[in-house]
């Protein structure tokens, strides 16, 4: 797990992302943006409110209108529906939860769980490093007893953060390429943020994570690389470590003073 | 006595006919949102189509009523599948817009209708079965009373079995909710909207083809001079519930047979009152979610 | 440019002694009742023909004849018939359905010119205002001519109608009429939109009539008489209806052989010479003879008649029609002078099976003073 | 800190059950003016609910809700709000379609009176214009005033929450979780935003899971656990607590959150 | 400045349209003949009604976002409740056009607190109920009231001459435009004013307006009322221009039509739906004039048939705006001028240079 924190020899990139821009209600929103996730450890994704960390995201996935090129695997995805390049094998757990709330935690699971068949391609082989759907599914169930607990509730009737307990769990239900996790820890109790950091870091260690946190104790906890965006555009790309040993330019790219990163106290 | 038990025999068989149109619109508002006005002209289409088909077997054969109200369904499948391909999937997430649409569709079809089939309502020829009547504690009941409780027994029984023992079913349930994210997680729900408004489309071409055989007739407008109670029973039942809009379907048309026979043929006025009263009691139906 | 004051018609230099007459015809060609609406105009062609001896010129003025679609909407119906009155049209025609027609009449009287009404059987009509006539029958001359399949005096009478003004109406008349002649007269009314009325065939039969009018209008009429049939009122009592037209022959199914009909009419009915000359012309263009095939082509011998007796003046045009008597195709026909109400015959008939389809078969013709409305006041 | 002792949000017994599962039971709660109450506790323990019914967008099962010595138990949403009541939500609620500055602006507009009148007129430059766009500088929205509210980012919604709630110049303010989303650069600026709507004399609770945050701001912090009040007191003594340590903040407390 | 040439604009097009009665101009194809004609007037202040009706629906649905089914309702009772008023008493027309309206707003008052319970697809229900009940009524001529399917004609004796038959056509016509000019002034009065604003902020949340202390239920009851009185005023001045009243203003399918005018002008917009109204009623009544004509009847069947449908038409048309023009006439405006005017970007974070042509996007 310590060890999950250094860059690995150069192996080819599971998502690349080239020259990309996204377009919200006829405003682009994000700049051709260039960035690469190799195949393993957390990649972070950072920046401001409103910089287009989000957006970045959800072109990946082509839930907005956008353009450029992404790259999984080295197959060019950006012509492709989204349900296609999720079925390739993207996890993503959306910003603001997206729980089905008039369904109950148990069939919002039980939607998430990719079938054999619609699967990535590792799912068609069947048994992977990850095991199998059984025990992806005890993994799930022992990390958020919660949602065992509650399988048969509504999921609209769920606190704020037992439904982002949801949706992580949806995305870790799979066998994945790679996952898309947007503030995952947002919202929830410190000793949930603790575990779900826990939870990434293995995960991380098969499968390659594009992480947006802005919570700097998870990212300097999880992150091997660093993707600063400034008003939609990449303005700083390297080593986690690199960035947040130098206050200076955390204060330049992420405007956190010195010693803020304990905030306020 | 045998009034009664006519007028309770009677409400039910026009209770079933109810709920066989309101089962298809019932099916595509409470899963997709779309308050499809066109249903009525699918259930036209339905009709004229099975009918037409049914009497190259034969007009008042049982083998010409069945091959009718199959071809009746698929007609009415094909209908709406198109009606959604062409229609509501470009106005994807615009539900007002997609009610518009419905509402234009109507107009203009009903319109078509009456061009090529002409305005006036045309007989239709049953068997010789569902002409006559089956004597019940002395009353005469038409025996197209039980055929409609029956067929309607069956769509709720299929609709109810295909929403809940398919994957299709939370997929759709799930889509009327958040459309994208059901994508993200690898799904393609626009399949499933299809089905939706296939499958209401059928319900409402099988409909068509039973209601000429009550009605006796069938005609361009016969699908929307059904379709408001279709709405009421879709809304006092609760939206998106097709048993509620099964238990609403009776209890109109049976509350609206008694207030016509015995309270001065005020029998729309009652069902209109009903549908205030229960929207103001319980505004999400009988048996809809609470909001 | 500045409008002229006084409306002008267009295009009349063409050095003709008499100017053209403009004649307007508002009707059904599209709508629910577009049938009616083709029968009339087939018969009012056939019937400017007849009438002009197919020179369609009246006293050296040449008819100039437009058509207007309603498509049954009055309020497309009122803007027809000002547009034509505003460029000075003085005859106007048509009309099929009661509620297009009181506004026409309406208007008629606003505007002071004359209007024949078209098939519309409301009895309003007769007597609403000095400009206003009709060219077909009304309500009370149906029921008229139902009362002549009973002996009216003392007998028990059921009204079976939808509980619109169409019911209501028939209702109103039948205690008019044959309650006047001594019957007793009671109503089953079944709800307009209704679609589902086996209970009140089955209070029909309880009442246990003499004789039982049915005036039923609509797509459910197939399923009202089936519902009769079933609870067995055609086997028990004399039902009385009115035959309608071609395309509901079907309706009664095999109901039909139980009904006794009052009718209008109905092609081959009359047997007169003018009749014949009808039927003749409109098969010739190509069309069917049907129910209201007569009231177009009367509408067309009267306003003939007005402008041969008052071309240019209404009041004339008015005079010349009140108490015109004249050969029509089902007979002797007389513009009451009073109220404009129009006497005509009436007719009984039957439907047989012809193979598949059902014809009718006249039974008695029964004479137009007999069948007569009461007069109505100005 | 409190010092008054004059308590203007007073909470006695209040709970709420829905189809017999208990959500909230008994909670007893006393807030002075110009106190600033941090609310915490595991996800799911109530406090969004206790929010709710606070605020009167649930109604209590049982249990009072005193406003000012006033009782609003039954009291509607809006009254509650007339009398001086405000919040933001958890996830951003908005007019989503209108303008940044209007969102703002019918919250000025409100307190200033005439929102129901047809005789009265808005228009750029007046009082409600000048004030909204005042609140909207406070947390750096200025640059967006014209953005419609929907189209923000999800830390700018956040802000715009804010903004809103300084227009209804409320004397209670309940803040569900103002930081959860903003970008770590910005949080010291909303806490000196909500520390200066607290020093103004205003009364604050606050539910957050930034501990920091909770820890630099509360005269009291209160603990939500399984629908009840476990405590309510000063931070130093509510850290301490091993209920707290080990349901709420977990083995590794502070270095995680 | 801006501000100012719009005002002039609309002051020149309204004394034009004053003026319409005064020339002879003819639009062939669009109106059935000169505009000084009565055929023509009577077609245009059935065009100015309908575009009054439409704006008092655009409040209701535009303004306050409440999808009613049964606006036709307070029309109808402005249309049979003048009706009646003047045909079973003497009160001369002022009197009891006042009477009317006092009905009207009673009538809004009690069916609107009523329905306005509920929201959504169920307020459009309860409201298409009622509609329909009162549709009910009418028809079926309860006391004799309404004169069932048959309608009512106006009983002219309460009426002043100026206001009666063809020749004065043109009074009409001004009477028409007189009430679409006030009830614009009206809408545009209520949507300025404050109580407006909040019925816009109630469409877009109602649980935040509560929350900064605004009473939704109030607010949407005032427009709801407003509404419906306008409709009322616009349904007295169509009895005096058709000298009648015909059930068919009482249906669902009436309000449907004020839907499908407003759509077509845009929803949101008062001039989208002044010129959705216009539209459409010149459509709907000249349609028919297309649809026999000769060219239509020397076509073969598939298209024949069609064709010679004027609703076929229409229906199509509507759904072809919906489709492919989104936010109606006044969208499509809104976009031409946005392309007209080049380099108006807000804030100018257009395409930078550099980014390649998006290819193959996808939403
Ligand atoms: N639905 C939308 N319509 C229009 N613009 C939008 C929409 N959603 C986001 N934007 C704009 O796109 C830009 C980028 O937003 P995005 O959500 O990607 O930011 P972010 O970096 O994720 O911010 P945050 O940290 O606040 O979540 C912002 O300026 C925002 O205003
Ligand atoms: N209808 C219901 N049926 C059963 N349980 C419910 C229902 N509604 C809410 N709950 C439960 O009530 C509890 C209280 O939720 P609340 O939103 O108040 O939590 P919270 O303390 O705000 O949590 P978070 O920090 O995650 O926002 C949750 O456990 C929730 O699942
Ligand atoms: C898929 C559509 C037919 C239905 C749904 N109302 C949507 O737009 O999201
Ligand atoms: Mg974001
Ligand atoms: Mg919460």
């Amino acid at each position: 797990m310590s060890g999950s924190r250094q860059a690995r020899p150069a192996e080819k990139p599971v998502l690349e992302v080239r020259g990309l821009s996204a377009r919200i209600a006829g405003q682009e929103v994000v700049h051709d943006v260039s960035f690469e996730v190799p195949a393993s450890g957390v990649t972070a994704v950072l920046g401001r409110n409103g910089v287009g960390k989000t957006s970045t995201l959800r072109a990946i996935l082509g839930l907005v209108e956008r353009s450029g090129e992404v790259l999984l695997d080295g197959v060019r995805v950006d012509g492709e529906r989204t349900d296609r390049i999720v079925r390739r094998g993207v996890g993503y757990v959306p910003e603001d939860r997206e729980v089905f709330a008039g369904l109950t935690v148990a069939e919002n699971l039980r939607l998430a769980e990719r079938r054999a068949g619609s699967g990535g391609r590792a799912e068609r082989s069947g048994t992977t490093a990850h095991g199998t759907t059984a025990e992806r599914r005890e993994l799930v169930d022992a990390l958020f007893p919660d949602l065992v607990k509650r399988a048969g509730q509504r999921a609209g009737t769920l606190s704020g953060g037992q439904q982002q307990m949801v949706s992580l769990a949806r995305a870790l239900l799979n066998e994945n390429r790679i996952l898309l996790v947007d503030e995952p820890t947002k919202g929830l109790a410190p000793r949930i943020v603790t575990e779900v950091a826990e939870t990434l870091a293995t995960a991380a260690q098969t499968v390659p994570v594009l992480l947006v946190e802005q919570n700097l104790q998870v990212v300097e906890r999880l992150a091997e690389r660093v993707v600063v965006i400034d008003a939609g555009r990449v303005v700083h790309t390297g080593p986690a470590r690199e960035l947040l040993d130098d206050p200076e330019l955390v204060q330049r790219l992420l405007g956190v003073s010195a010693g803020e990163t304990e905030v306020a106290r | 006595m045998s009034t009664l038990v006519l007028l309770l025999a009677t409400g039910l068989g026009l209770g079933g006919l109810y709920f066989l149109v309101a089962s298809g619109l019932s099916l595509i508002y409470g899963l997709m949102g779309v308050l499809n006005f066109a249903h009525g002209s699918f259930l036209t289409l339905g009709a004229f189509v099975g009918l037409a088909a049914g009497n190259l077997v034969g007009a008042g054969t049982w083998g010409g009523l069945l091959l009718g109200l199959l071809v009746g369904a698929l007609t009415g499948a094909a209908a709406a599948t198109a009606t959604e391909l062409g229609l509501i999937r470009p106005l994807y997430n615009r539900h007002i817009e997609q009610v518009l649409v419905t509402v234009g569709l109507s107009l203009a079809t009903v319109a078509l209708f009456e061009g090529i089939w002409g305005p006036n309502p045309r007989n239709v020829t049953r068997t010789d079965w569902l002409a006559s009547t089956t004597d019940v504690l002395g009353a005469h009941v038409p025996n197209t009373a039980f055929l409609n409780v029956l067929a309607a027994a069956a769509v709720l029984a299929g609709i109810v079995a295909f929403l809940r023992y398919t994957r299709y079913g939370l997929i759709i349930r799930a889509g009327v909710e958040n459309r994208a994210m059901v994508t993200a997680l690898g799904i393609d729900v626009r399949q499933a909207f299809t089905l939706v408004f296939a499958v209401g489309g059928a319900a409402a071409g099988l409909g068509g083809v039973l209601a000429t055989q009550s009605l006796n007739y069938v005609s361009p407008h016969m699908g929307a001079s059904l379709l408001i109670f279709a709405f009421i029973v879709t809304v006092i039942g609760g939206m998106g519930s097709l048993t509620g809009a099964a238990v609403a379907s009776v209890v109109v048309a049976v509350l609206q047979q008694l207030a016509n026979f015995y309270l001065n043929n005020t029998g729309d006025l009652i069902v209109v009152l009903l549908l205030a009263l229960v929207l103001l009691v319980r505004p999400s139906g009988l048996m809809g979610r609470p909001a | 440019a500045c409008a002229p004051t006084g409306a002008t018609t267009g295009g009349s230099g063409d050095g003709e002694s008499a100017a053209p007459i403009d004649v307007g015809i508002v009707y059904s060609e599209s709508g629910p009742l577009a049938a009616y609406g083709a029968a009339y105009k087939q018969g009012f062609e056939a019937g400017i023909d007849h009438a002009t001896g197919g020179t369609g010129t009246v006293a050296g003025h040449e008819l100039n004849v437009t058509y207007h679609d309603d498509a049954g909407d009055p309020e497309k119906a009122v803007s027809q018939a000002k547009d034509l009155i505003g460029k000075g049209y003085q005859i106007l025609g048509g009309t099929v359905v009661s509620g297009v027609t009181l506004p026409l009449a309406e208007q008629a009287e606003q505007n002071k010119v004359l209007y024949v009404s078209g098939p519309a059987a409301v009895d309003t009509l007769t007597g609403i205002n000095r400009y206003t006539f009709r060219s077909g029958r009304q309500s009370l001359q149906d029921v008229a001519a139902a009362g002549t399949f009973v002996d009216p005096q003392g007998a028990k009478v059921v009204v079976f109608a939808q509980d619109n003004a169409f019911g209501q109406g028939n209702l109103a008349a039948v205690e008019g009429v044959l309650g006047g002649q001594g019957a007793e007269v009671s109503s089953v009314l079944v709800p307009e939109d209704a679609t589902e009325f086996t209970p009140f065939a089955k209070k029909v039969l309880d009442a246990q009539a003499d004789m039982v009018f049915v005036a039923w209008a609509g797509a459910t009429t197939g399923a009202m008489w089936q519902g009769l049939d079933q609870q067995g009122v055609l086997d028990e009592t004399t039902v009385v209806t009115g035959l309608g037209d071609v395309a509901t022959y079907g309706a009664y199914g095999d109901a039909a052989e139980k009904v006794s009909f009052l009718n209008h009419y109905f092609p081959g009915a009359a047997g007169t010479d003018t009749e014949a000359a009808m039927l003749d012309a409109v098969e010739a263009a190509g069309g069917t003879p049907d129910l209201f095939t007569p009231d177009g082509f009367v509408a067309a011998q009267m306003i003939v008649h007005a402008i041969e007796e008052g071309a240019g003046d209404v009041e004339a045009m008015v005079d010349a029609l009140e108490g015109y008597t004249f050969e029509g195709p089902k007979g002797e026909t007389t513009v009451r002078a009073s109220d404009h109400a129009l006497i005509q015959p009436m007719y009984q008939a039957k439907l047989v099976k012809d193979g598949d389809v059902w014809t009718p078969e006249l039974v008695d013709v029964i004479d137009g003073a007999s069948v007569a409305p009461a007069e109505a006041a100005e | 800190m409190a010092t008054g002792g004059e308590p203007v949000l007073e909470v006695t017994g209040l709970g709420l059950t829905i189809g017999g599962a208990r959500i909230l039971a008994g909670v007893d709660l006393r807030v002075e003016r110009g106190e600033l109450i941090g609310v915490i506790g595991p996800n799911g323990a109530g406090k969004t609910t206790l929010f709710n019914l606070v605020s009167g967008i649930y109604r209590a099962t049982s249990g009072r809700v005193l406003l000012a010595g006033r009782d609003v138990t039954a009291a509607s949403v809006a009254v509650r709000a007339r009398a001086g009541l405000g919040r933001t939500f958890q996830t951003s609620s908005l007019f989503p379609r209108l303008s940044v500055a209007e969102n703002v602006r019918l919250a000025t507009q409100r307190r200033l009176g005439g929102s129901l009148s047809v005789l009265s007129f808005p228009r750029r430059g007046d009082a409600a214009s000048a004030e909204a766009a005042e609140h909207l500088a406070t947390v750096g929205l200025t640059h967006r005033a014209d953005a419609a509210a929907g189209d923000l980012s999800h830390g700018d919604k956040r802000k715009l929450e804010i903004a809103v709630l300084l227009a209804m110049d409320s004397s209670v303010v309940l803040l569900d979780e103002p930081m959860a989303g903003v970008a770590t650069g910005d949080v010291a600026g909303l806490v000196e935003v909500i520390r200066s709507i607290s020093a103004s004399g205003r009364t604050v609770l606050m539910v957050e899971h930034h501990m920091d945050v909770v820890l630099g701001l509360a005269d009291r912090v209160a603990v939500l656990h399984h629908g009840e009040l476990l405590t309510c007191d000063v931070p130093e003594r509510v850290m301490a607590d091993e209920t707290v340590q080990s349901a709420y903040l977990g083995t590794t407390a502070g270095s995680a959150a | 400045m801006n501000r100012v040439t719009t005002r002039l604009g609309g002051l020149a097009l309204l004394v034009l349209l004053g003026c319409l009665p005064l020339l002879a101009i003819p639009v062939p194809g669009v109106l059935p003949g000169y505009t000084y004609e009565p055929g023509t007037l009577q077609l245009l202040a059935l065009c100015w009604l309908t575009a009054a009706l439409a704006l008092s629906y655009h409040l209701l649905f535009g303004v306050a976002g409440l999808m009613s089914f049964g606006h036709a309702l307070y029309f109808a009772a402005g249309i049979y409740g003048l009706a009646i008023v003047l045909d079973r008493t003497d009160v001369p027309l002022l009197p009891a056009a006042a009477l009317v309206l006092v009905g009207g707003v009673a009538l809004a008052f009690v069916v609107g607190a009523i329905s306005l319970r509920v929201t959504g697809i169920s307020f459009a229900m309860v409201t298409l109920a009622f509609a329909q009940a009162g549709n009910v009524l009418v028809r079926r001529d309860q006391g004799d009231l309404t004169g069932g399917e048959e309608g009512l004609a106006l009983a002219t004796d309460g009426v002043p001459a100026a206001l009666v038959g063809v020749v004065n056509t043109r009074n009409l016509y001004w009477l028409a435009l007189v009430v679409l000019l006030l009830v614009y002034l009206v809408v545009l009065w209520i949507e300025r004013s404050r109580a407006g604003h909040v019925a816009a902020a109630v469409r877009e949340n109602e649980v935040r307006v509560r929350i900064i202390g605004g009473r939704p239920y109030l607010t949407k009851l005032v427009v709801f009322v407003l509404a419906a009185s306008l409709a009322t005023v616009v349904g007295m001045a169509y009895l005096l221009l058709q000298s009648g009243a015909s059930p068919a203003t009482s249906t669902a399918d009436f309000t449907l039509t004020l839907l499908v005018m407003v759509v077509l002008g845009g929803v949101g917009s008062r001039w989208g739906a002044v010129v959705g109204a216009v539209l459409y009623t010149l459509l709907d009544q000249r349609l028919a004039e297309l649809a026999h004509s000769e060219a239509v009847a020397g076509l073969p069947a598939v298209l024949r048939i069609p064709l010679s449908e004027p609703m076929f038409l229409l229906g199509t048309c509507f759904v072809l705006v919906v489709i492919f023009l989104p936010g109606g006439l006044a969208g499509a405006a809104e976009r031409l001028a946005a392309r007209r005017r080049p380099g108006s970007d807000p804030d100018g974070s257009g395409p930078a240079p550099g980014v390649p042509a998006p290819e193959g996007a996808v939403a």
